[in-house]
């Protein structure tokens, strides 16, 4: 890998990946992501914990809560990364869903030993900001799903 | 992505390369039930050699964990680097789990 | 890495990166786009020889060439693969030049010794089809030149 | 990227440490350019730890073996891996160049 970058160099990377409604693509579109992010000298824990995870669990809601792993439903992710900050949106096929009513604490003591629940939470936790829009295409129009942060 | 097994005296070793995410999970679940259904009460799973855990393989280990403890048996943890520590602390997993530095370590507790 | 993919998957990356007009970049770019034809499992030679060179060729052009190393004038790369083929993309802000007029056979003995002009001749080489285009941006509109090679 | 430049005997032996290309080939130049001033003439390039070459870097190999040849000089070249085996017979460089399969016999072949 070539040196670390200053943080004003004129790279942008942008990629798009689509993927059918099947978890077994999750962790090479993970890495197809966090590649450039490696090459524009993210922070390595940005790079081992907070882009993978929080990835992660944006396209395995959208293979899983959204398509309900149908064939012929598409992921789509694009990424727009920089040296300033990452953008990843991640846009399904399903019904559209309120992420604030979505996400539970964690950490609750109500919460600790359940096996599910805890993907809305970490993409929070690792990020800078998570948002949902309406997805332009599609009818239904489907959810994108955007990841935000900023390179450390 | 792969999960070894061994046996180191009484307790059940799991060594998980690579990512444990919900692509792969289900085939550890497998792997340490047929072990409990086979008698096996101790385990240990080392992350020494482990990349990412996603939100579903935290699932399985809380769930392991639970099922082992219902038949009178335990699951520890060892080896986790300092992002896999990140992420048991963010959700509060590392107040559930005796997570050990070293596999010795972690050995021994038992 | 993960395993490698059926030639059929429905796996498709694009990716655009955007530099300025400076050699110290091709690196990285290379590496950007090579990366994504790994996680493709595209053929080790493709990896090593194919596409890290015949793309160093293009950007080289496009900065020292068409752009003459000027700071303000920037190359952008785009790359579409999948597992049939890589297609890329290298635009440039100079004036327009024709690809056959430029071509030079390296292999003859009056141009065996010369110490340049072998870029293009191993980019066709090295992969199916070298195009050259007009930009549809940019006043002059810049060449793109377009490299295509079916995985192997 | 860089150039290690080491004496073996007469012979001043360069290893090329990653890309050779357009970006640093010029680097390479002036260091082989700066022992033939100091007087050597025997020189080797070992690309073992070589990723790929570009058409400037091979254009650099050839203007050094040029300007090598003209003091009375030698430049051979050794350990080029299947790739840039390929390289150099797609622009016939191997004609041009003398080329071992190792840096032993490239040494021995002085
Ligand atoms: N892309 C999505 N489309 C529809 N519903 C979603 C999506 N993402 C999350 N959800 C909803 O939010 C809930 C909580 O998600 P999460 O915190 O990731 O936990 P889990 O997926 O384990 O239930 C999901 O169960 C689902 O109902
Ligand atoms: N992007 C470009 N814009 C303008 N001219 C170009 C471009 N690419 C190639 N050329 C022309 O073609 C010639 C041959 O290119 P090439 O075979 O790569 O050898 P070299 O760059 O070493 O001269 C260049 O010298 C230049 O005149």
């Amino acid at each position: 890998m070539a040196a670390p970058l200053p943080s004003d160099v004129g790279l942008r990377v942008s990629l798009a990946v689509e993927i059918p409604s099947d978890v077994a693509y999750i962790e090479r579109v993970v890495e197809l992501v966090r590649h450039p992010c490696e090459e524009l000298a993210y922070d390595p824990h940005q790079l081992a914990l907070n882009v993978p995870v929080a990835l992660s669990e944006a396209i395995s809601n959208a293979i899983l809560r959204a398509n309900n792993e149908d064939p012929q439903k598409r992921v789509l992710v694009r990424a727009e990364v920089d040296t300033r900050r990452l953008v990843v949106d991640v846009q399904d096929e399903g019904e559209p869903f309120d992420l604030d009513d979505n996400i539970r604490d964690a950490t609750d003591p109500e919460n600790i030993e359940r096996e599910d629940g805890r993907g809305l939470f970490l993409m929070r936790a690792l990020m800078d900001r998570v948002e949902r829009f309406d997805a332009n295409t599609g009818a239904p129009p489907g959810n994108v799903v955007r990841l935000t942060l900023s390179r450390a | 992505m792969s999960f070894t097994i061994k046996k180191e005296g009484e307790i059940v070793v799991v060594d998980v390369e690579g990512q444990l995410i919900v692509g792969n999970r289900q085939e550890l679940k497998q792997k340490v039930i047929d072990e409990l259904e086979r008698g096996e009460r101790k385990f240990l799973i080392d992350f020494a050699q482990t990349g990412y855990i996603d939100s579903s393989g935290l699932g399985v280990l809380v769930s392991l964990s639970k099922k082992i403890r219902e038949q009178g048996g335990e699951l520890r943890l060892a080896n986790l680097n300092d992002d896999l520590k990140t992420l048991f602390e963010l959700t509060k997993l590392d107040t559930l789990f005796q997570i050990s530095d070293t596999r010795d370590r972690a050995l021994a507790s038992f």
